[in-house]
């Protein structure tokens, strides 16, 4: 992967906080001297529980093309249903990053030509005492896992920040013990 | 002579009488007073005023007698017919000659 | 209750000049003067086109000495709030905001942002002065423009359908006070604008402006036929004070005369009605009558 | 400081730096999260203002005319058809001259109703009097609107600050959000040189003659004529004082420069692409692909549309090879607004000096329809290699 200029899509459902998760990471990369950083959403009418998209793009340099991604190095998947639904690999380098929410153990998953790190971040959350179903924050510690992209410290500030009125040390701790539990292959 | 120094920029009006003009030139009719039947000229107290109360045009003065400023009175009639003692009629203009127009 | 206004105590300042280019015998001057001595030097002034653009007065001149914002048609309760929100910016509240639009730019094309001003509750003062059409551009129809009326777009068979109630529409709002007036009773008008200067909210004032050109009479009889229409029972001066609907003044002593003039006589005193045959007249009749059984049946 | 956030935030911050007095908008996507942000600046209290929840896009701007006529610095915000709805009153303020600044987060107007960017909403008030003034990236949109309350209140025109809906008002990316302090330094407490009030009554707007009239000091005041006239002759030197406004902007915050048009790779280029928002920030892309094919071109953006810089344009385009206009508008039965407008400016400075470069003109991403970083960059490729076509080409057309 080309550290200078990083695409990731995020695939969620509308209500989900992809958004807000993309923008954590956003925020942490910008901090790690990632001069460009541009994170878009799908545009157009959001519904709650409809499947949603959100492009992350991380360069060290300002961004001037702000067009949705064709080709992500990662992609991270907020719901394993997902995969029914949506393409997620859709335009996937070779070689790229899935990082997927799933209840399910790695092993039952066969992507070629990719590297998949998954997680229970739904699980995870609860065991951090999140409500049921919030998963933008554990999810993060899965992609930092993944992908070692920006280091799980700077990460863990960016969600304390942004949650700083709404459970901070909670939704940290769902992205502490997704890092920690995330399978990751190769 | 231009405008350029004109200072708004803008449609910005101040208050002055007369923008319609000397709105008496529409005058058909205009308005006579008996002091003879008018209630506060009789009494010659405060009273009545019902003439300049409905005066759409505030050209009649509340004083004894009323006046009636005849450069913008219109002459619509209306103090005329309010009148509760009839001492306002409604006169031809024609019959006031140039001369007596011109000293209004 | 205060004091009812008399002509003598009728304050003596004026905020109009003579010499207006409103129409001999204009009913709008009448009510317009004694509303804006009602009002006082603090207020500032919201007026759409219509009549009153006109008696205002043409660039440079204004015949008013109040300050004024000339709006668009539709716009005028809006740009009436946004004068309110300036004030309490400035902490200027103690000054009155006060529109003045005519019906069609009330009942039509103003109706939305009064409606939305009201809602909101904005504190102002809105007037429609009902000379019931558009006379400013001729005399063509409006929303209150009363059935039977022959106006320059319903010339033939005049106008087809009801007047829109729309005092009733304002009160729908649960404003604070909404009045009926008439310019024939100005002292009327003075004594609501004063009793409900200090209301919360948004107040509305409907009132009733004899036009010499538009309704079709010599202008002298202006201030009669005026009066007509509220002693025919026609036309009613109310005021609703938090939903408690009153008559008032002339109206009001209808109730106790129990008596009211043929309505007939009111027809019969503007050519704009001449079409009205007599069945329509007793039709119409017959309305009022119910109408004020009604008023009769309440104060039993 | 930097902060990461949306097109609209960084609008609405600006908003709240200015200290605008009256806020009013009626929700429109997607205008609706600048607004959102704005009511909750004044409901928390962080902002001293008066939000106005109108009951539609006319009265937002009714309220700001009359809140403005009243001495206050006012906002407001639409976008397509709020902005179509708002059109009497946009010819209005002008006509008043008062200095209200409005965001037009651009989206394509129905019919068929459709909710994607395009730029065919602002375009089409092009002729309504307003200073309009285009950003390419968040930071463009809050310096704009800091920059936009001191050129308005300056020549007493309204502006209109433009920006790519969606694109730019629901992407996030990082920008300098400016001090306060600073902020304060840059723009004064607005001081309007009248305001209604009593104790000064004026009837403001009223019917003007098509001649002139005098006073009631008997001296002699415009007709209807001479108003309009000075807004088009003070329109034409706003350019100068935009100047003035960019020059003290930088002086404080340290950043800005040109601010009618911002040239990329343009001084040695053979060819130059032209365009109005976010599209100018992406044909750099397309620029230094072109150029690794040792084509030489860059792109000129135009931020200030509305008073034309059309001398400053010329020059900038002088004895080029080709020009090529993009947009996300069209004057419908003709061609792009904005290549008319170059096409006149270029006519008028260099015509007869042998150095007037051919135009071309193409649409795109009409309604919101992806334009393709490859697609723009095989338009400029194909554009430069020979004339496409006398009629405006339309790119991504899939007919």
């Amino acid at each position: 992967m080309n550290k200078d200029f990083i695409e990731i899509r995020w695939h969620g459902r509308g209500g989900q906080g992809a958004i807000t998760a993309a923008k954590i990471v956003a925020g942490a990369a910008f901090i790690s001297g990632y001069a460009g950083v541009v994170m878009a959403p799908t545009f157009g009418t959001e519904r709650r529980g409809a499947p949603v998209m959100t492009s992350l793009k991380i360069s060290k340099e300002k961004i001037y093309d702000l067009t949705p991604i064709e080709t992500p190095d990662i992609v991270v998947v907020l719901d394993h249903l997902l995969l029914k639904e949506a393409n997620v690999t859709h335009g996937l380098k070779p070689g790229g990053i899935i990082v997927l929410n799933t209840p399910k153990a790695h092993e039952s998953y066969n992507f070629k030509n990719f590297r998949l790190a998954t997680a229970d971040i739904t699980a995870i959350s609860v065991e951090a005492g999140l409500p049921h179903g919030m998963v933008n924050t554990g999810i993060i510690g899965s992609l930092e896992r993944a992908t070692n992209l920006l280091g799980i410290e700077m990460l863990i500030k960016g969600i304390e920040n942004e949650f700083r009125t709404r459970k901070p040390q909670k939704n940290s701790l769902a992205a502490k013990i997704a890092f920690e539990r995330t399978v990751a292959g190769d | 002579m231009g405008t350029r120094n004109y200072r708004r920029k803008t449609s910005h009006s101040e208050h002055g009488p007369g923008d319609g003009g000397r709105t008496g030139s529409w005058r058909v009719e205009r308005p006579v007073l008996d002091q003879n039947l008018c209630i506060p000229c009789k009494r010659n107290k405060e009273a009545c005023f019902i003439c300049w109360l409905f005066c759409p045009e505030i050209v009649i003065s509340r004083t004894i007698p009323p006046r009636f400023d005849l450069e913008y009175c219109k002459g619509c009639g209306i103090c005329a017919e309010e009148c509760p003692t009839k001492a306002i009629t409604m006169a031809d203009e024609a019959k006031f000659s140039e001369d007596e127009k011109d000293k209004e | 209750m205060q004091a009812k206004t008399n002509i003598l105590s009728l304050p003596t300042q004026e905020f109009v000049h003579p010499g207006t280019r409103a129409c001999t015998g204009c009913g709008l001057s009448i009510a317009y003067r004694v509303g804006l001595k009602a009002l006082g030097k603090d207020t500032i002034l919201v007026v759409p086109p219509s009549c009153l653009t006109v008696l205002q007065g043409l660039f440079p001149i204004a015949s008013t000495k109040l300050p004024c914002l000339n709006v668009t048609f539709a716009s005028t309760a809006a740009a009436a709030t946004g004068i309110l929100a300036t004030l309490k910016t400035q902490g200027k509240e103690h000054i009155t905001v006060a529109a003045w639009a005519g019906d069609g730019g009330t009942s039509d094309i103003g109706l939305q942002a009064l409606s939305g001003a009201a809602e909101r509750g904005d504190n102002f003062i809105y007037f429609c002065y009902d000379n019931e059409g558009y006379m400013n551009t001729g005399a063509q129809r409006s929303g209150t423009t009363p059935i039977g009326a022959v106006t320059a777009n319903t010339p033939f068979k005049g106008k087809q359908q009801q007047k829109k109630d729309v005092p009733a529409i304002m009160a729908a709002h649960k404003l604070s006070y909404v009045a009926a007036c008439s310019a024939a009773y100005p002292l009327d008008l003075y004594d609501k604008i004063k009793s409900c200067v200090n209301l919360p909210g948004t107040k509305y004032f409907h009132i009733h402006i004899p036009c010499p050109p538009g309704w079709g009479y010599d202008p002298r009889y202006g201030i009669k036929i005026g009066r007509l229409a509220v002693e025919t029972g026609y036309y009613d001066l109310y005021e609703i004070v938090n939903g408690e609907f009153k008559l008032t003044a002339a109206s009001e002593k209808l109730v106790e005369k129990r008596k009211l003039i043929p309505v007939r006589e009111y027809f019969r005193s503007q050519s704009r009605f001449k079409i009205l045959t007599d069945a329509q007249i007793a039709d119409i009749q017959n309305q009022i009558d119910a109408k004020w059984a009604n008023y009769y049946k309440k104060d039993e | 400081m930097h902060i990461i956030e949306d097109g609209n935030s960084a609008a609405a911050l600006g908003v709240k730096l200015c200290r605008a007095n009256v806020i009013a908008a009626y929700p429109i996507t997607p205008q609706t999260p600048l607004t959102e942000r704005l009511s909750e600046y004044v409901e928390s209290g962080e902002m001293k203002a008066e939000y106005i929840p109108v009951e539609s896009e006319h009265s937002a701007l009714a309220v700001c005319i009359a809140a403005s006529s009243a001495g206050a610095r006012v906002f407001t915000a639409t976008s397509a058809n709020g902005l179509l709805y708002m059109h009497e009153q946009v010819q209005w303020a002008s006509g008043a001259r008062l200095p209200i600044v409005m965001c037009v987060v651009n989206r394509a107007v129905g019919a068929p109703w459709n909710v994607w960017n395009d730029q065919q909403d602002s375009i089409s008030q092009r002729d309504t009097g307003w200073i309009q003034i285009y950003c390419a990236d968040h930071q463009q949109i809050i310096d704009t609107v800091i920059k936009a309350y001191w050129l308005a209140e300056k020549v007493s025109i309204p502006i209109m600050v433009c920006y790519d809906g969606y694109i730019l008002s629901h992407t996030y990316m990082p920008f300098d959000l400016p001090d306060q302090e600073k902020v304060d330094a840059f723009l004064p407490p607005f001081q309007p040189e009248y305001a209604l009030n009593p104790d000064e009554p004026a009837n403001l707007n009223t019917v003007t003659l098509p001649d002139v009239r005098l006073d009631v000091q008997g001296e002699l005041a415009h007709g209807y004529m001479e108003i309009r006239y000075l807004l088009q002759e003070e329109l034409r030197t706003t350019l100068k004082t935009a100047a003035e406004a960019e020059k003290r902007f930088a002086g404080i915050f340290g950043r800005g420069g040109d601010p009618y048009i911002e040239p990329y790779r343009c001084d040695d280029a053979d060819y130059v692409a032209v365009g109005l928002g976010s599209i100018t920030y992406q044909l750099r892309v397309c620029v230094d692909a072109l150029r690794k094919e040792s084509i030489k071109v860059g792109v000129m953006g135009i931020r200030y549309y509305r008073p034309f810089p059309d001398e400053a344009i010329a020059n900038a385009l002088k004895g080029k090879k080709g020009v090529i206009v993009f947009e996300k508008a069209i004057s419908y039965g003709y061609e792009g607004a904005l290549m008319s407008d170059l096409k006149s400016a270029l006519y008028e400075h260099l015509a007869g000096t042998g150095s007037l470069p051919p135009v071309q003109n193409f649409i795109a991403g009409i309604g919101g329809r992806e334009i393709r970083t490859d697609d723009l960059t095989q338009a400029l490729r194909a554009a430069i290699k020979s004339r496409v076509s006398k009629e405006p080409t339309w790119i991504g057309l899939k007919l």
